[in-house]
C-alpha cells in the first residue's frame, strides 16, 4: 500500500480476500486483484469458480445471500469497504449487472429505465433526457419503451440492463456473464458498445464471462480463477497468447475443430 | 455421519428408518405417547388428542399445500364437511366411527376436488381467496340454511358420547379411549402421507409446485395432479373433521369458520412445511403453547387474559424471526451445526 | 397442574368462561359476578363445604371448552359447571347430561329445554319467549302495528324467529317478513329501508351488540319511525349510555334486574355485589363491569349455591349432580336474593325458568324499567 | 315489481359502504403489490384506527394513559400513528424476513390479526365504543328517488377516489413508484440499484396502515360507532381485490365498490329469494370472475415463458 | 409458400423441408404463433427424421424457444398449423401427453425443480413414466409401491451414472455450478425414455470443458440410442462439427436450412447472425 500512495489507488482491491457463504460454504479462497481506474478487468474460469461471488461481495449484494468476507480486505479507491451493504456501494458509484439478464419484467422498457435513475431515494422526477446516454448506446430501445420487459427477446434484455447500469452513472460497473445465451453477432456487439462505453465515459469495468475469447479481446488485464483461487493474471493480450488459455478457454490451441473427433470417441459406459 | 451408502438394495434405502439411530430413536420414542395418558393430567389427555386429530386435517393441508403448492384456504368446510357427514352416518345409520371416518373422507375428497376445479385457471394466492370464497359459501350460506338440512342433516347435530368402532362393537367414548383412537389414526395418516412423498405421486405434486410449467412440458398432467392432492388432502381434512365432531360432540356452522384454516395454517408453517415431522411438531406447539398461555394468565394475571392473543401472536413471530421456515428447519440447521462441529466449515 | 376436585371437604363448580374471546365484552362481566360472588359466598357464608372455582378462559373457543370440560372430569365429576355461550353450552349439553353434571349458563335457546338435555339450566325466558314477550308488548299496548323479526342467519339468530312470528300472528298483529343483518354488517342501510317500506313499526332483534349499534346507526341516519326491540344481548348498561342517543326509546326484555334495579332497590344481594366491588377495587361508575351482565353472573353462582346447600342441608352428596339437579327442581322461591324480579321454577319435563319479561325501555341512556309481561306456560312451546 | 327508487337506493349505499372497503382494500393491494404479502390483519389494522380514534379523542383510557383531544386532532393523530406503525413493523419485524419465503410472512400477519385484536381488548376496549357526536356528521347528500347519502359515505368515496388518483399518479409517473414495483418483481436486481429493501418495506406497510385506518374510522363512523366486526372485512377486501387483480390499486377501488353494491343488492334480494344473500353473493361473483379471468379485471398476468 | 402436398427435394438453401413433416419422427406444417402484435414463428415448416441431428439457429427473439414451445404443445399455435410427433397429428394434444408419447425437451432457463436434490429431480420425470397408482404409493409396503420404487431408482442410477452425475446427486440444485445443471436437465429429461429430444441451449453458459463433455454425450445417445435431437445453440462450432441439418430463424421465419458448412457460409446468414463475413 505504501507505494502506491503518489498514484491514484486502484478502483477496487481484494486483498487475499476469503469469502463465505452461509457461515459454512467456502466460495472464495485468499483472492487478491484490482482494478486500475478506466480499465476493463476480464474474470475468467469455470463455473463455480467463484466469479460472481467476488462481483457480489464488491456490490455488497452478497450479503443478502448471507455471504461474507471472512478474511482479507477490500478497498474502493483506497478506502476500506470490506462487507459494505448495497446501498453504500451505490452511494460509490458502484453498479452491479447481476448474472442473468434481471430485468423487472413486468415493467415497461422505459420504466426499467426510470429506476436506473433512483439513487437512495433522492431522485423523484425525471425527464427523458435522463435516457439520452442508453439511447447513445443503444438506440434500438427506443422503440421499445412501452413493451413490457419481460417479453423482451434475449438480447434486447441484456441491453436493457446494460442500460438501466450506465443511467445508474456508475463509476465502476460490475458485469456479470453479459453474453450469456446471447447470439454470436451480438456478442461482438455488445462488447463494442461495452468499450466504447468504457472509453467514451470512463467507467471501469469487472466483466465475469465464459467467453473468453470475446471478453480477453475488450479487456486491459485478466484474471483467472479456479475453485476460488487465482490461477493466472496478466495483461489481456499476455493472457491471450498462453497456451492453457487458448486450449481451454479461447479454443485456439489447434486448427482441428474440437468436437467432430467425439464423433469417434468411444463411451464406455453404457446407457440403457 | 458416514458419507457413503451402505444400503444393501434399493428397497432398504427407501425405509422410513434408515439409520440405526432412527431406529433406537423409534424404539425409545413410541412408548410415550403410549404410556402418557396414565401419567397426565385429564386435561393433557384431552389436548393431546385434539394435537393428533389436527395433525390429521395438517397433513392434509400439508399434501395441498407443501407437496402440491395450492394455497388452500378452505381447511373449516372440509372439515365441517366431515363433521356434518360422519355425524349423519353415526346417527342416522348407526355404522359406527370406522365407516364414518371412511364416508366422512370420501365426501369431503370429491367435494375437494370441487373446490379444486378453479385450479383449471387459477394459480398462486388467487387460488387461496377462490377457495376462500367457497369456503365462505359453504359456512355463512349452506350449512346455515335449513333448506339444504336434506343434505346436511341440520345445522346443528350431537353426536352420542359413546360411538362403537363399527357398528356398536367396541365403543370409544372416554378421554383415553379417544386419545388412543385419535393417535392409531393420526400414525396411519402420518405414514401414508410419507409414502405418497416418497413415491412417484408425491413426486410431481411438488414438481408441479416448483415449477408448473417445466412440469408440464416433462409430462405431468397439471389439473389431474391437482385435483388429485386436493382430494387427498380432502381426505385427511375430512377424517380429521369427523374425528373433531366426535371429539366435540357436536357440530354447528360457527365451528369450521376461516379461524379454524387460519390456525392451521399458523400450525404447518410454524411447523415448518414439507416435512410430515413438522406438521406434527407445529400442531404440537400451537396447541400447547395456547394451552398453558391461557393457564398462566389465568392464574398470573386473571386480569390480562385478553393479552393471551397478543403473546401467542408475539411468540409465533419471534419463533418466524428465528427461523423463518419454521421449527423444523431450526432443528436441522442444529443438526447440521451439530455434525459439523468443532469445524466451521 | 390443575384439575383435581373433590380433595378435603371442598366442592367444585366449574367454570368455564369467556373472558378473551370474541364475545368477552359480555363475558367478562358475567364471569367476574360468578366468580365474585363464590368468592363472597365462601367468606360470607356459614356453610359446611368451600366452593372451589377455578378462573377459566375458554376465549369461546370449543375445544377449549372441551378440554376444560375433560379436565374438570378428569377426577370425580363436579356437581355443577358454570358456562357462558352457545356454543359451549351446546357442544357440551351431551356430555354433561350423560355425566350427570348441572351445566347453568347465559345460552338461552329453547333447544336446551329438551329432553335429553336434561342437564342444561338457565335463569331466564328462552330467545323464543324473549321475542313472544315483546310481541305480547305490542299486542298490548299498540295492537294496530306491524311487526317483523331482525337477526343473523346463525343458529343463535335464527332461533326465536319462527316462534315469535307466529305467536305475534295468533296475536293478531301484523307480521312482515323478517330481515337478515349478519354479525359483520358494517350498514343496516338497505334492512331499514325494507323495514320503512314494508312500514314496520316494531323490529324485534335478535343479535349481539355490534350489529345492534349498526342497526340503530342505520335507523337514525334514515330517520326511520319505527322501534327496535332487541333481545337478552343486544343491550345494556354500557351501550345505553355510550350512545344514549342512537339507544333512544330502544325496548329491551330480560328476567334478571339490571344495575340500576338492584342498586335502587338494594336487595340482599347487592350486598353481595357492593362487597365484591369493593374487594376487587371494580368501579360502580364504570357500566363496562356495573351492569346486568354482572347481575346475571352473580345469579348465576348463587342459583349453584342455592341447589348445592339444600342438598347439603337434606345430608345429601353434595358432589353429586343428579342430587344437585333434584334440588333445583324442587326450587319455588329462588330469586338470587332479590336479583331476579321473580322467582324461578325449574320443572321436570318443564325446565323454563320462568315465563316472566321485565321490558324496558331506553330513555337517556338509562334501562328504564317498564312493562312486566306475563306469558303462558304453554306445553307446546317446549321442543 | 322491481322498484327502481329501491334499486337505486340499493345502488347508493352500496357504493357508499363499497367506497369505504375500497380504502381498505387498497391498502391491502397495496402491500401485495410491492411486497407481495397477503396481509390477513387488513381489517384488524382497520379496527385499530377505528379504536384509536375514539380512545384518544373521548375519555376512554389508552390503557394506563388518558389522553384525550380534539377530535380532528386524534383523526390525525391516528393516521400518523398507523404510518409509524409501519415504520415500526420493519424496523422489527419484516426486516428479518427479507428473502424468506412469503408464506412466513403472512404467518405473521396472522400473527398480527391476533395481537391486535388481544391488545384492543386490552389496551382500548373489549366492547362496543360509540362515537361521540363530533365523529357522528349528520348531514347528508341527496340524490334523487328520495334516496340520501349519509356524511361518511360521501367522504369514503372522495376519500377513496383522491388516493386511488394520487397512488395511481404516484406508481406511473414517478422513480419512486416504479422502483416500489420493481423492487416487488426483482429484489436482488432493485438492491443493486440502490434501492434498499427495507425502505420500500416501510413505505409499503406505512402507506398501507394509514389508509386502511382511515377506511376503518369511516367504517366505525357510519356504523355508529367502533366494534370488532370490523376485523371481519378482511375476507371483503379479499374478494374486492381480487375481481381487480391483486396488485392493482384501480383494480381494488372498484373491486371495492362492487363488493359492496353485491352486499346490498343481496340484502334487497332477501325479500324474493332467500336471507344470506348478502354475504355471498360477493362470493360467488368473485368466483366467476376468477374463472373468466384468472387474474381479476386488471391484475398483471404472470408471465409464463419457458 | 412451401408445397403443401409432396414435399419438394431438398435442393437449395431457402426451400422448404426436405422430409414430410407428417411423416417425420417430428415436425410441422405452416405454423404460426403470435403474441399480441408480435410474431413470434411466422409460417414455419420441418420435418426431422429419425435419427438425425439437427441444430436450430438464429438472433435472440428470432423464434427458436418459440418454435420448440409449439412442437412440445407448450403453447397452441395459431389456427392452421399441424404439428406430427412420429407420424401423428398431435396438434391438439396437451403438452403432457407428446411428452408421453416420446418427446423429451431440455430448457433455457434451466426449470429445475430448485429445492430438490439431484436424484429427486430425475426420479420426477421417471415417476412420470411410471404412471404411478395412487393406491400402491399410498400403501407402498402392500401394493407394490415400493418395488416399483425400487426399479425406478435403479433406472435413475443408470442414468446418473451415464452422465456422470454420481457424486452429485444428493446435492440440491441451487448449490451446483451451472454445467452440472445443465447436465442433470438432461439426465431428467432421458428418464422419459425419449425418441426425440429437443435442446434449448443446452450448452450455453458452459466452460469448453462442460460443453465437449455435453457433446460427448450427446454423440452417445445420437449413435447409440439413436435418439432425434433436435439442438437451439449459438456456438456455431458445436453446431457444424455434430449436426447433421441446420436450420436458421430470423423474426420466426426459416431463412436458410441446409447442411451446416453450407448453411453458415451464406452471406445472408452471416449477416443476420454470425457477424463475421
Ligand atoms: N448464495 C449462495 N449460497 C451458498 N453457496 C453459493 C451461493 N452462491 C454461490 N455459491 C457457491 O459458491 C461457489 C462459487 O459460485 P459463483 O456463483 O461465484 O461461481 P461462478 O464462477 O460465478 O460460476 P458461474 O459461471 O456458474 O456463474 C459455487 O460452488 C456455488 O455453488
Ligand atoms: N409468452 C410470450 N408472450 C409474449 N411474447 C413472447 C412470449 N414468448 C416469447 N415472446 C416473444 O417472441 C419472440 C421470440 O421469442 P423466443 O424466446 O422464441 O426467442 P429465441 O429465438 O428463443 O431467442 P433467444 O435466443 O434469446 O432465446 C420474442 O420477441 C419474445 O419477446
Ligand atoms: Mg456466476
Ligand atoms: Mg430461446
Amino acid at each position: 500500500m505504501s507505494s502506491a500512495q503518489e498514484e491514484e489507488p486502484p478502483v477496487i482491491e481484494l486483498d487475499n480476500a476469503e469469502i463465505v457463504y452461509d457461515r459454512n460454504f467456502l466460495a472464495v479462497q485468499g483472492v487478491s486483484m484490482e482494478a486500475e481506474r478506466g480499465d476493463i478487468v476480464a474474470l475468467l474460469g469455470p463455473n463455480g469458480a467463484g466469479k460472481s461471488t467476488i462481483l457480489k461481495m464488491i456490490s455488497g449484494i452478497g450479503r443478502s445471500e448471507r455471504g461474507e468476507v471472512t478474511r482479507g480486505s477490500v478497498y474502493y479507491e483506497g478506502e476500506g469497504v470490506t462487507n459494505a451493504d448495497t446501498n453504500e456501494m451505490v452511494d460509490r458509484n458502484v453498479t452491479h449487472i447481476l448474472e442473468g439478464r434481471r430485468v423487472f419484467e413486468d415493467l415497461t422498457v422505459e420504466e426499467n429505465l426510470r429506476c436506473g435513475l433512483y439513487r437512495g431515494g433522492r431522485r423523484v422526477r425525471y425527464s427523458k433526457s435522463d435516457y439520452d446516454i442508453a439511447f447513445e448506446y443503444f438506440p434500438q430501445l427506443e422503440e421499445l419503451l412501452d413493451t413490457e420487459a419481460g417479453y423482451c427477446s434475449g438480447g434486447e434484455q441484456q441491453m436493457l440492463v446494460i442500460a438501466r447500469a450506465l443511467i445508474h452513472r456508475p463509476n465502476l460497473l460490475l458485469l456479470d456473464e453479459p453474453s450469456l445465451g446471447l447470439a454470436p453477432k451480438l456478442v461482438v456487439d455488445i462488447y463494442d458498445t461495452l468499450r466504447e462505453i468504457n472509453r467514451e465515459e470512463n467507467i471501469t469495468m469487472i466483466i465475469a464471462d465464459q467467453n473468453a475469447k470475446e471478453t480477453l479481446e475488450i479487456a486491459d488485464y485478466g484474471y483467472v480463477l479456479e475453485n476460488g483461487q487465482v490461477e493466472l493474471h496478466d495483461p489481456a493480450g499476455v493472457l491471450m497468447d498462453r497456451e492453457e488459455i487458448k486450449e481451454f478457454y479461447l479454443g485456439t490451441s489447434s486448427e482441428e475443430s474440437r468436437y467432430s473427433e467425439i464423433r469417434h470417441y468411444k463411451i464406455r459406459k453404457r446407457w440403457k | 455421519m458416514p458419507s457413503g451408502e451402505y444400503f444393501t438394495s434399493y428397497e432398504d434405502r427407501m425405509g422410513l428408518l434408515r439409520w440405526r439411530i432412527e431406529y433406537v430413536a423409534f424404539a425409545l420414542g413410541l412408548p410415550i405417547p403410549l404410556l402418557a395418558p396414565f401419567v397426565m393430567t385429564g386435561q393433557l389427555v384431552s389436548v393431546f388428542t385434539l394435537v393428533f386429530i389436527f395433525i390429521i386435517g395438517v397433513l392434509g393441508l400439508h399434501v395441498m399445500l407443501s407437496y402440491a403448492g395450492e394455497i388452500v384456504l378452505a381447511q373449516g368446510v372440509f372439515m365441517g364437511i366431515g363433521a356434518y357427514t360422519a355425524s349423519r352416518i353415526i346417527n342416522e345409520l348407526a355404522l359406527g366411527i370406522l365407516p364414518a371416518m371412511l364416508i366422512a373422507g370420501l365426501v369431503t375428497a370429491f367435494i375437494a376436488l370441487v373446490f379444486g376445479l378453479p385450479a383449471w385457471r387459477v394459480k398462486g394466492f388467487y387460488v387461496a381467496i377462490s377457495t376462500l370464497a367457497l369456503q365462505f359459501i359453504a359456512i355463512q350460506f349452506f350449512f346455515r340454511r335449513s333448506e339444504f338440512a336434506v343434505i346436511h342433516g341440520g345445522t346443528q347435530q350431537s353426536l352420542p358420547s359413546n360411538i362403537g368402532l363399527v357398528t356398536d362393537v367396541i365403543t370409544i367414548g372416554s378421554a383415553t379411549e379417544e386419545y388412543f383412537f385419535a393417535f392409531v389414526v393420526m400414525v396411519v395418516f402420518a405414514v401414508l402421507t410419507m409414502n405418497l412423498s416418497r413415491t412417484g405421486i408425491g413426486r410431481m405434486f411438488r414438481a408441479l409446485h416448483e415449477n408448473d410449467l417445466s412440469a408440464q412440458v416433462l409430462g405431468i398432467n397439471r389439473f389431474r395432479n391437482k385435483l388429485m392432492a386436493y382430494a387427498i388432502g380432502g381426505f385427511m381434512v375430512g377424517v380429521s373433521g369427523a374425528l373433531y365432531a366426535i371429539y366435540i360432540g357436536f357440530i354447528t356452522p360457527e365451528f369450521y369458520s376461516i379461524d379454524i384454516t387460519l390456525l392451521q395454517y399458523v400450525m404447518l408453517l410454524l411447523g415448518g412445511m414439507g416435512r410430515v415431522w413438522g406438521v406434527i411438531l407445529g400442531v404440537t406447539t400451537v396447541e400447547l403453547l395456547n394451552h398453558y398461555l391461557l393457564e398462566t394468565l389465568i392464574n398470573a394475571f386473571p386480569e390480562a387474559t385478553a393479552l393471551e392473543p397478543v403473546f401467542f401472536g408475539v411468540i409465533i413471530i419471534v419463533v418466524l424471526i428465528v427461523e423463518p421456515k419454521g421449527i423444523m428447519a431450526a432443528l436441522g440447521q442444529l443438526k447440521e451445526y451439530l455434525r459439523k462441529w468443532p469445524y466451521a466449515y | 397442574i390443575g384439575g383435581d376436585s373433590g380433595d378435603s371437604d371442598g366442592v367444585q363448580v366449574g367454570g368455564i368462561h369467556d373472558l378473551s374471546g370474541a364475545t368477552s365484552d359480555v363475558g367478562q362481566p358475567t364471569g367476574r359476578g360468578t366468580r365474585d360472588a363464590l368468592k363472597w359466598v365462601n367468606q360470607n357464608e356459614d356453610l359446611s363445604f368451600d366452593i372451589n372455582h377455578d378462573w377459566v378462559d375458554y376465549a369461546y373457543e370449543v375445544p377449549q371448552a372441551q378440554n376444560q370440560y375433560d379436565s374438570l372430569t378428569s377426577g370425580d365429576n363436579p356437581p355443577v359447571i358454570i358456562g357462558w355461550g352457545t356454543a359451549d353450552t351446546e357442544a357440551l349439553a351431551p356430555d354433561v347430561a350423560n355425566d350427570e353434571i348441572v351445566y347453568i349458563s347465559a345460552s338461552y335457546s329453547d333447544k336446551l329445554l329438551a329432553e335429553d338435555t336434561q342437564y342444561n339450566f338457565f335463569i331466564n325466558l328462552d330467545y323464543t319467549s324473549q321475542g313472544r314477550a315483546h310481541a305480547k308488548w305490542i299486542a298490548d299496548n299498540d295492537p294496530d302495528a306491524k311487526v317483523a323479526m331482525i337477526h343473523n342467519t346463525t343458529p343463535f339468530g335464527k332461533s326465536p324467529v319462527d316462534g315469535t312470528e307466529s305467536y305475534a300472528e295468533e296475536l293478531g298483529l301484523d307480521v312482515g317478513d323478517n330481515i337478515t343483518l349478519e354479525l359483520a354488517a358494517n350498514t343496516a342501510d338497505t334492512q331499514v329501508e325494507r323495514a320503512m317500506d314494508n312500514d314496520i313499526d316494531y323490529l324485534i332483534h335478535q343479535n349481539t351488540a355490534a350489529p345492534m349499534q349498526v342497526l340503530l346507526s342505520s335507523v337514525s341516519d334514515l330517520e326511520a319511525d319505527l322501534t327496535v326491540m332487541g333481545l337478552t344481548w343486544t343491550v345494556d348498561e354500557f351501550r345505553a349510555t355510550s350512545a344514549a342517543d342512537a339507544f333512544e326509546g330502544v325496548r329491551y326484555v330480560n328476567t334478571n334486574k339490571t344495575w340500576g334495579q338492584v342498586e335502587e332497590a338494594a336487595p340482599d344481594g347487592w350486598q353481595i355485589i357492593q362487597d365484591s366491588f369493593e374487594r376487587e377495587g371494580h368501579d360502580m361508575s364504570n357500566p363496562e363491569i356495573a351492569n346486568v351482565n354482572y347481575v346475571r353472573g352473580v345469579a348465576h353462582a348463587l342459583l349453584a349455591v342455592e341447589a348445592i346447600k339444600r342438598v347439603d342441608d337434606d345430608g345429601g352428596d353434595i358432589r353429586s349432580g343428579a342430587a344437585v339437579r333434584e334440588k333445583l327442581l324442587e326450587l319455588d322461591d329462588f330469586d338470587a336474593r332479590g336479583l331476579l324480579p321473580v322467582t324461578l321454577d325449574y320443572q321436570e319435563g318443564d325446565r323454563r325458568a320462568t315465563m316472566f319479561g321485565q321490558t324496558y325501555e331506553v330513555s337517556d341512556g338509562n334501562m328504564v324499567p317498564d312493562q312486566n309481561i306475563e306469558l303462558d306456560r304453554r306445553e307446546e312451546w317446549l321442543p | 315489481m322491481v322498484d327502481v327508487g329501491a334499486l337505486f337506493s340499493v345502488l347508493v349505499t352500496g357504493i357508499g359502504v363499497g367506497a369505504l372497503y375500497s380504502l381498505i382494500a387498497i391498502g391491502f393491494s397495496l402491500i401485495y403489490k410491492i411486497t407481495g404479502v397477503l396481509n390477513f390483519a387488513q381489517g384488524q389494522f382497520a379496527l385499530l384506527g377505528a379504536f384509536l380514534v375514539v380512545t384518544l379523542s373521548t375519555s376512554l383510557p389508552l390503557w394506563m394513559f388518558d389522553v384525550q383531544v380534539p377530535v380532528v386532532a386524534a383523526l390525525i393523530l391516528t393516521v400518523l400513528i398507523g404510518a409509524a406503525l409501519g415504520l415500526l413493523l420493519e424496523r422489527f419485524v419484516f426486516r428479518y424476513f427479507i428473502g424468506e419465503p412469503v408464506l412466513s410472512v403472512i404467518i405473521v400477519t396472522l400473527a398480527f390479526l391476533s395481537i391486535i385484536d388481544g391488545g384492543v381488548r386490552f389496551f382500548i376496549s373489549s366492547q362496543y365504543r360509540a362515537y361521540p357526536d363530533a365523529l357522528q356528521p349528520d348531514w347528508s347528500v341527496s340524490l334523487p328517488f328520495d334516496t340520501a347519502v349519509q356524511a361518511p359515505f360521501v367522504l369514503g368515496v372522495v376519500l377513496a377516489l383522491l388516493t386511488v388518483a394520487g397512488l395511481m399518479a404516484f406508481f406511473r409517473y414517478t422513480v419512486m413508484g416504479s422502483i416500489l414495483r420493481a423492487s416487488a418483481s426483482d429484489q436482488q436486481a432493485a438492491m443493486v440499484l440502490g434501492v434498499s429493501i427495507e425502505r420500500t418495506i416501510v413505505v409499503a406497510w406505512a402507506l398501507s396502515i394509514a389508509i386502511t385506518s382511515i377506511g376503518g374510522i369511516l367504517l366505525a363512523m357510519s356504523s355508529g360507532g367502533a366494534g370488532f366486526t370490523i376485523g371481519d372485512v378482511t375476507i371483503l377486501v379479499f374478494a374486492a381485490v381480487v375481481f381487480g387483480g391483486l396488485d392493482s390499486i384501480p383494480g381494488a377501488f372498484i373491486g371495492g365498490l362492487v363488493v359492496g353494491v353485491l352486499r346490498q343488492f343481496g340484502v334487497y334480494l332477501e325479500e324474493f329469494l332467500m336471507p344470506g344473500l348478502d354475504s355471498v353473493l360477493p362470493m360467488v361473483f368473485l368466483l366467476v370472475v376468477i374463472m373468466v379471468m384468472p387474474y381479476g379485471l386488471f391484475g398483471t398476468e404472470r408471465i409464463e415463458r419457458l | 409458400m412451401s408445397g403443401q402436398h409432396a414435399p419438394p427435394p431438398e435442393t437449395g438453401l431457402r426451400t422448404g423441408p426436405p422430409i414430410d413433416p407428417s411423416v417425420a419422427a417430428l415436425g410441422c406444417q405452416s405454423v404460426t404463433k403470435t403474441f399480441g402484435a408480435i410474431t413470434a414463428v411466422d409460417d414455419v415448416s420441418i420435418g426431422i427424421d429419425q435419427g438425425e441431428w439437427v441444430s436450430i439457429v438464429g438472433p435472440n427473439g428470432a423464434g427458436k424457444t418459440t418454435l420448440l414451445n409449439v412442437l412440445n404443445g407448450f403453447y397452441d399455435p395459431d389456427t392452421g398449423g399441424n404439428i406430427y410427433l412420429s407420424g401423428e397429428d398431435v396438434t391438439t394434444e396437451p403438452s403432457y401427453k407428446r411428452a408421453r408419447k416420446g418427446l423429451g425437451r431440455t430448457f433455457q432457463g434451466l426449470e429445475l425443480f430448485e429445492d430438490e436434490d439431484v436424484l429427486e429431480n430425475i426420479m420426477t420425470t421417471r415417476a412420470v413414466k411410471q404412471r404411478p397408482n395412487l393406491l400402491s404409493a399410498l400403501l407402498f409396503y402392500v401394493g407394490g409401491g415400493r418395488r416399483t420404487e425400487a426399479e425406478n431408482m435403479r433406472r435413475v442410477e443408470e442414468i446418473l451414472d451415464y452422465l456422470e452425475l454420481w457424486e452429485y446427486r444428493h446435492s440440491t440444485i441451487g448449490s451446483l455450478p451451472l454445467g452440472i445443471q445443465r447436465r442433470v436437465d438432461l439426465a431428467r429429461s432421458l428418464a422419459l425414455e425419449p425418441d426425440v429430444l429437443l435442446l434449448d441451449e443446452a450448452m450455453s453458459g458452459l466452460t469448453f470443458d462442460e460443453k465437449y463433455d455435453m457433446v460427448r454425450f450427446l454423440a452417445d445417445l445420437h449413435e447409440k440410442e439413436g435418439l432425434t435431437l433436435v439442438m437451439i445453440e449459438h456456438d456455431l462450432e458445436v453446431v457444424t462439427d455434430v449436426s447433421q441439418r441446420m436450420i436458421v430463424l430470423d423474426q420466426g421465419a426459416i431463412i436458410a436450412r441446409g447442411e451446416p458448412d453450407s448453411v453458415v457460409d451464406d452471406p445472408e446468414v452471416q449477416r443476420i447472425y454470425t457477424g463475421v463475413e
